[in-house]
């Protein structure tokens, strides 16, 4: 595998995980340089979603290294990891849906690294006006699609300088995953470098500056996303498309 | 395996002589442990096979005690039974009582069953007083035992002897338990009662049957325990008892089938042993159980495991210090907490508490213990205690750490501790297992 | 044309507001093996889940040899001769494979509730389960508890406990999910072997496994079936690529 | 109608103070899914601390310092303890707490005598609020149940319009993606058992003085809290009030309730046959007073085994 960068923000080196028994991470590596989009592909069980849970601490590494900007991360709790500055975006959405829209939101507030907040409550709001006009709605009464923009505003108030995104358009009606994909584009321009976990390949390979593509518990192809879309090969045998 | 037959063969014939070279007293005492044995063994076919904590077995021990004094009879009136059929008449009660409370518990699992066991011995023991027809209300009821079967049952030696029959007997049946179909789904009960379903088991029933069989072993053992002592009070039904049987046997170790035995052995000779010599003896069973929780959760009889797992990494030479020194931790700990009680237990009885009174304003008369004269006042009354918990706790570091690194030399991998009664965690467990999986 | 040994009609799934399952009719001809794929959140597990009774379906009819069972208790289903193994793997940890089998194997004996039998001397059930070990090939692995064994161990297992009870219709959820190339060959052609003779229903996300494995695929997308057919149907039909892609391929309504 | 109103305040007062109790349980349940068997015991800490120490200070400082002790202990139980066995699961969780209250129990007899110490209301608030009826009603009543009252308002304020609160309450059901948000989470815990715990203390303080104050109130309590929180439903917060209000009013009334089982077969006119089976047919029904929280639980275990307001299983 080639060292495309000197220094990148994310680091991940031969990173292993188990759930109970079963062997889920076989050495992962890969690195996500500033201002990148990276996408993790693979077919489910391959151990992506397992990969962003592990960088963010909510599975602990069985060895391995994760470090952010050269600080080591490795085995940190998930609060340690959000607060140098990586936020997460889970498959499962989470949002707290015993608390109103306004209340997630606050959830996700964490102080910028470099004293300026460059993401605000107005600013979402102007992003997604949905959620304005349902700001005091229980967040559990939000359809999928506004839920998933729930998550995204919620981990992006956090100001993070990567942020981990898994399956965003899991289960959403076809219109809305085409904003999905370009709200993704749009923090990427503003400067969030990102690492996404993606079922659909068009979109993936849309917005992603570089993709990993996992199977069996490691990276068994990473590139540019046209390398990947001309390879029919790669694409048969890790993607089944 | 065949040197536990031996084992247990030679530990029958000792239970067999032991009356011809105790006392009466300790006969008597061996008597109560057999039953707390009996009680123990019932309450762990539900707790740690079934994976049901129960808070609240004593209701099921009450019940039988109680049909035993109505079966007895009370010299004037003919008993029901002869008496050593009696606890046939505990068995049956513990049946009864155990399909209602076990239909009504089971339906929950987890901390819910753990509560509602509780809430119904409790509802048991505030209906009881009230109840004088059927408890006898505060004083309770006493019966005699008659002479049957060309015995008199007079003496303590033929009371023991009739109670090792039973526990013995009872011991017996609960260990082919384990072995009957049943038996074997107990095990899968406390495992994965969800798998059990789909495997088409109904789950309610056989939580319910494995309740009632714990019950009427718990009734058998009440029984046993009336026949002892001729009477029978509503007490019986204090949550006390309860404690005690969850605290022995998790002592013991639930995991294996003797464990509650032994644990409940144990802490009963103790707690005759030492009755005159202390009276915090509750104390430091309630200590000893939370660092038996702590320390060693599979109790003492995963003492034995433990030695067998080092024992394959680490040669006698090199644990035989590693023995010595936990021993002596061990020993300053137990020396620095009993001292500490035992101090404070003197300082703050009734009699010192009245001499301070008396004594007015002048220093705080001494406190005699272990033979010596202990000022409160001073300092150095203090530092024994002190030295005693802090150098056994640097002691316990350092073996610990050295043990590490051998055990990290040899690398062998962490042998994981199984949980007792850990039924009720699937769901978490299923839920970190979220890999990838399809939502909805 | 044989009648379906399992039908789906109609069958649909609502949690609270979200509509899981929108009108599934799906088919499982007796001796078949029969995949269902599709995106995540398609609602695959649900499907599973209703057919086996975790849940009750909101309307729709599932008919296990012509009779209706839905909203019937999992152990009701599973004795009509239905068994099911887990994605998440589902086992007793600490007991041994041997013991695992044999509470399995037991329920067919009808010793759910037998008290004066010692287990180990009633010879069917015995023989069962040991048959059952060699069938599963985990018969150096007899006397290890099951939290011990290797995942792919594990799923074997799990396969196994599911055909204790001979059943006619086996549904496994995901067995090759988190395994790696190997093991995923060696549980094809386990189940391959195993599932000679009853109709099966698997989820899996291996495409190899699933053209390789099956007879007929159908296509859940959001909670529809858009595509039944042979794995060459399949293969060619524009409306699975699309869903897959999550572009339009080509143009069709 | 004298004997309705003042058992509906009565009742209500005492369900608050339930409620005092069993909401500090119910929130570390939901939080950490330990059932926490020593929280009564926090109670009757706080009882006893409260009357050692109002001893030397006087009432309302000793009121103060004994419920922040109890905060106290209670963090340095789940520091300390029940940090250190969570790896071995929730059962282990249980009967750790489970021991602990033993423990707890056997110091305080240590310490104080097994039998019950002269904790009483201090001079200045033992006087009537009020007359009704003719009767006079203590005033230390309303105290206890304003300050259960001032205790309910102010962690409902906290928990709803505080930034804290609002990560308690995520935390209560997604624990993990509190913490992944940069939610110090296990410090949320250890704060909200101190707070359980001193909350508890709090309610001990005040309730011993006016009910008793012995080594078994714990237990008494205890099991009290837990009817509650089976019939209200685990983790619900809502439901503890309504279960603690409930049981408190069905204690209050079925005190005055001077009819039996007997009675009731009077009206089909088998009263003879009832007084000739005896036993429970002829209790009275006050002097069930006691029991009849067990079988209010046992009704609603066969109606709604969740509880009133928990989650459908």
């Amino acid at each position: 595998m080639c060292m495309r960068l000197e220094n990148p923000l994310l680091n991940v080196q031969d990173l292993h995980a188990h759930y109970g028994k079963s062997h889920i991470l076989r050495g992962v590596e890969f690195h996500v340089g500033k201002g990148e989009v990276v996408s993790l592909l693979g077919r489910n069980g391959s151990g992506r979603s397992t990969t962003l849970k592990a960088v963010m601490g909510l599975v602990p590494p069985t060895s391995g290294h994760i470090k952010l900007d050269g600080c080591d991360l490795t085995g940190a709790r998930p609060y340690t990891v959000c607060r140098a500055g990586i936020a997460y975006v889970p498959e499962e959405r989470e949002v707290f849906t015993n608390l109103t829209v306004d209340e997630n939101l606050r959830m996700g507030e964490q102080p910028a690294h470099d004293g300026e907040s460059k993401w605000t409550f107005d600013q979402m709001f102007e992003y997604f006006p949905r959620l304005k006009e349902r700001r005091n709605t229980r967040a559990g009464n939000l359809s999928g699609g506004e839920q998933q923009m729930l998550t995204i505003c919620r981990s992006l108030l956090g100001n993070p300088k990567l942020l981990l995104i898994d399956e965003p358009t899991e289960g959403l009606a076809p219109k809305v995953v085409t904003v999905v994909g370009e709200v993704i584009q749009d923090i990427h321009q503003r400067g969030v470098s990102i690492v996404l976990v993606e079922q659909k390949l068009a979109i993936a390979l849309k917005v992603s500056t570089h993709v990993c593509v996992m199977g069996h518990g490691q990276i068994v192809f990473e590139g540019k996303p046209d390398e990947l879309g001309n390879n029919q090969e790669l694409l048969k045998e890790w993607l089944a498309v | 395996m065949k040197y536990v037959r031996y084992l247990i063969a030679i530990a029958i014939i000792l239970l067999g002589v032991l009356p011809a070279v105790l006392s009466q007293s300790l006969v008597n005492a061996a008597t109560q442990m057999l039953i707390a044995v009996l009680f123990a063994c019932a309450f762990n076919l539900l707790c740690g096979q079934g994976g049901m904590l129960s808070f609240g077995h004593a209701a099921y021990f009450g019940v039988g005690a109680f049909a035993t004094i109505h079966a007895m009879g009370d010299g004037s009136v003919a008993g029901l039974l002869p008496t050593p059929m009696l606890p046939l008449a505990g068995a049956c009660a513990g049946i009864l009582v155990g399909i209602g409370a076990g239909w009504f518990s089971t339906k929950r699992s987890g901390v819910y069953f753990s509560m509602i066991t509780l809430a119904l011995a409790e509802l048991l023991h505030s209906l009881a007083p009230h109840l004088k027809g059927m408890f006898g209300g505060e004083a309770g009821i006493s019966g005699m035992r008659s002479p049957a079967w060309g015995l008199s049952f007079g003496t303590s030696t033929q009371i023991y002897y009739l109670t090792l029959v039973w526990v013995l007997a009872s011991l017996a049946v609960l260990f082919l338990f384990t072995r009957t179909p049943v038996g074997r789904l107990t095990l899968a009960l406390r495992e994965n009662t969800h798998r059990l379903r789909f495997l088409g088991y109904e789950v309610h029933r056989l939580r319910v049957l494995v309740f009632v069989i714990s019950a009427m072993f718990a009734g058998i053992a009440g029984s046993l325990q009336v026949i002892n002592n001729e009477s029978a009070n509503y007490v019986v039904f204090d949550s006390h008892l309860s404690t005690v049987v969850v605290l022995n046997s998790y002592i013991g170790g639930v995991n294996v089938f003797l464990g509650p035995a032994l644990g409940a052995a144990i802490m009963t000779f103790f707690g005759y042993a030492v009755s005159d010599l202390t009276r915090s003896w509750l104390l430091y069973q309630g200590i000893l159980f939370v660092f038996v929780m702590m320390f060693l959760p599979s109790g003492l009889s995963g003492l034995r495991q433990l030695w067998l797992g080092v024992r394959r990494s680490l040669s006698v030479s090199v644990l035989v210090p590693i023995v010595a020194f936990s021993c002596v931790a061990g020993l300053m700990l137990i020396g620095g907490v009993i001292f500490s009680v035992e101090i404070l237990q003197r300082i703050f009885s009734q009699d010192y508490q009245s001499l301070l009174v008396t004594a007015g304003s002048a220093a705080w008369p001494s406190v005699s213990l272990f033979g010596c004269d202990w000022p409160p006042g001073s300092l150095l009354t203090w530092i024994v205690p002190l030295v005693l918990v802090i150098g056994g706790s640097i002691l316990v570091k350092v073996v610990k750490k050295k043990f590490h690194t051998l055990n990290e030399a040899t690398a062998t991998p962490d042998t994981e501790i199984p949980l007792p009664c850990a039924a009720e965690d699937l769901p978490d467990i299923n839920k970190l297992h979220h890999v990838e999986r399809d939502s909805a | 044309m044989n009648a379906p040994v399992l039908s789906l009609r109609n069958v649909h799934k609502s949690f609270d507001k979200a509509h899981i399952i929108r009108g599934v009719d799906l088919d499982l001809l007796p001796g078949e093996r029969h995949a269902v794929i599709g995106p995540n959140g398609a609602g695959k597990s649900t499907l599973f889940h209703l057919i086996s009774g975790q849940f009750a379906p909101s309307k729709g009819e599932i008919l296990f040899d012509g009779h209706p069972i839905q909203g019937q208790t999992p152990q009701k289903i599973n004795h009509l001769g239905l068994a099911r193994s887990f994605q998440i793997t589902n086992i007793f940890p600490r007991l041994t494979v041997f013991e695992n089998l044999r509470i399995a194997v037991m329920q067919r004996e009808g010793l759910q509730y037998t008290l004066w039998k010692i287990i180990n001397r009633v010879r069917p059930v015995q023989e069962k389960t040991e048959s059952l070990l060699e069938r599963v090939r985990l018969e150096a692995r007899r006397d290890t508890p099951a939290g011990e064994l290797s995942y792919s161990e594990q799923r074997s297992l799990e396969i196994g406990m599911t055909l204790a009870s001979d059943p006619k219709v086996i549904l496994l959820d995901e067995p090759m999910a988190g395994m790696s190339k190997e093991e995923t060959h060696y549980t094809i052609s386990l189940i391959r072997e195993l599932t000679k003779g009853c109709s099966l229903m698997i989820v899996e996300h291996d495409m190899d496994v699933v053209f390789s494995i099956s007879d007929r695929i159908s296509v859940l997308v959001y909670g529809e079936v858009i595509a039944t057919g042979t794995p060459d149907v399949i293969r060619n039909d524009c409306r699975v690529r699309e869903a897959y892609l999550g572009e339009e391929v080509c143009a069709c309504a | 109608m004298e004997y309705y109103v003042v058992s509906l305040l009565n009742g209500t007062i005492y369900g608050l103070l339930l409620f005092m109790v069993s909401a500090g349980l119910t929130l570390i349940f939901g939080m950490m899914g330990v059932l926490n068997f020593a929280h009564a015991s926090f109670y009757m800490v706080g009882a006893y601390l409260a009357y050692t120490l109002q001893k030397l200070l006087g009432f309302w400082p000793a009121l103060v310092l004994s419920t922040l002790l109890v905060g106290v202990i209670g963090a340095l139980v789940e520091r300390y303890f029940l940090r250190r066995v969570h790896k071995f699961g929730h059962a282990h969780e249980l009967l750790l707490t489970f021991g602990i209250s033993f423990i707890i129990a056997e110091l305080i007899k240590l310490i104080y005598g097994n039998f019950p110490v002269d904790y009483r209301i201090p001079k200045s608030l033992d006087f009537s609020a009020f007359t009704i009826f003719g009767a006079s009603y203590p005033a230390y009543r309303l105290l206890m149940g304003s300050i259960a009252l001032a205790m309910f308002a102010l962690i409902y304020l906290l928990l709803t319009r505080t930034r804290v609160g609002i990560v308690v309450r995520s935390a209560i059901y997604k624990p993990k993606m509190a913490e992944a948000l940069g939610h110090n989470v296990p410090m949320v815990f250890m704060g909200v058992f101190s707070a359980g715990a001193a909350l508890a203390g709090l309610a001990g303080a005040v309730a011993g003085a006016f009910y008793t104050t012995n080594p078994n109130m714990a237990l008494e309590l205890g099991i009290m809290v837990f009817v509650v929180v089976v019939v209200g439903g685990l983790g619900s917060l809502e439901g503890a009030m309504l279960a603690s209000l409930l049981i408190g009013l069905i204690t209050s009334y079925s005190v005055g309730i001077d009819r039996s089982l007997a009675d009731l077969c009077a009206l089909f006119g088998a009263r003879a046959w009832a007084e000739g089976v005896g036993g429970l047919m002829t209790l009275k029904i006050s002097s069930l007073a006691a029991t009849i929280p067990f079988a209010f639980m046992l009704i609603i275990l066969l109606v709604r085994p969740s509880g009133l307001l928990g989650e459908k299983e």
